[in-house]
């Protein structure tokens, strides 16, 4: 399932409801994005996350059907939040469920790694020097081309 | 067509969203980029270096090389940075 | 930090608790292993789980020391239970904090590696056909393998 | 020396832990798992594959060459399966 909002979620009640009632699953593996208060050596006030409504949930949707594709799951979780948020906030919840670890534990990772090279959000952050653009990783294309993804 | 722009690009380009009449001669994502920088100004700076700009056609990531029809939405933006 | 106990545990408190107030942290990963309703063949009614009082803290601490010192993390939390179970139950609860998503994501693996072979838990089930003893998979050996540990 | 069995081992000893005075001959893992075959009975049948046995010696996985000592806790048990 795919969810693109602005309002925060409620982990503990997201991955209850992931696994409730299917008691084929073993593994529940999440991960949570934070907010930082760090951007490099900038202290970061407060940043905003823009998207492209539209290709967002398209994309997402992709990375679910592949991740489904590539390994044994009985259930995905994508929610990415968009506006301005705070340090300490939530950004984004990958969450997988398989009967076995492995495939748990390595989809979760597929996501989240897929999701910050291809996913279309961006995000500005409020320094004590003004507003900036975060720039890309090239660590991000890495984790990425791990996946053997095309381009 | 419909052209957008996000983040830095929108920013500079000072413009989310426009409606294009495509000009007969730009069948490729390249010939696009290039009559965009020659409308110059905000434009011409914001799209100099390409190796920072994406571009997706009806919501697919495209190469430089990919068509661009009438009734297409192709957006224009910076390298993501969501997660 | 290291929990063993009878109860059930709360991930969302327990995950909200693990990042409040550290505003470095930018990714939160986390594995919860919960108990399958067939193990093999069989429909799995229940799940008891032996452990052996006093060594599991110590392997468990040991493994937090270990995930410390190979990856910059700010938190580590991993909650184990013992007893009896029933399909659907949580059983571990592994998760790992860090500013960046890697460490976070390597360590939470590494933890329920690592915690699938060395930790001293022992499950037996309750089946249609009685009662009987897990058996360890070399998937499990091997898996741990991955992380260059000493035997 | 306090001797601890876990799972089936335990279960097909009948014994969770027992009490020993440690004959001054075994001097390692290897000749305390001998001892406790030849009492016979349970203990030789449940220690008849060695090589689903593991065993920690004051909390520690050791091997079978590993010391033992009087005032030592070693404890017997197969291999785990938590997580």
């Amino acid at each position: 399932m795919i969810r693109v909002q602005r309002e925060d979620f409620d982990v503990g009640v997201e991955l209850e409801r992931l696994a409730a009632g299917n008691h084929r699953i073993g593994g529940l593996s999440s991960f949570i994005g934070l907010v930082r208060d760090m951007g490099g050596e900038e202290r970061v006030s407060a940043l905003t996350l823009e998207h492209y409504p539209g290709m967002t949930e398209k994309k997402l949707g992709e990375m679910e059907t592949e991740a489904h594709r590539r390994w044994p799951l009985d259930a995905v979780l994508i929610i990415h939040r968009y506006g301005r948020l705070e340090p300490g906030d939530r950004i984004v919840l990958v969450a997988t469920a398989s009967p076995h670890r492995e495939a748990a534990l390595a989809a979760c990772q597929f996501l989240i790694d897929w999701l910050k090279t291809d996913a279309p959000f961006w995000k500005s952050e409020e320094t004590p020097a003004g507003e900036r653009w975060v720039e890309s990783r090239a660590e991000d294309e890495a984790a990425r081309r791990r996946w053997k993804l095309c381009p | 067509m419909k052209l957008l722009y996000f983040a830095w690009l929108r920013a500079r380009i000072g413009c989310a969203e426009e409606e294009l009449d495509l000009p007969p001669e730009i069948r490729e994502v390249a010939g696009l980029l290039d009559w965009l920088q020659s409308r110059g100004g905000r434009y011409a700076e914001a799209l100099r270096d390409l190796s920072v700009v994406r571009v997706a056609v009806n919501q697919n990531y495209v190469g430089l090389e990919h068509p661009v029809r009438e009734g297409d939405e192709v957006a224009i933006f910076p390298p993501v940075t969501g997660g």
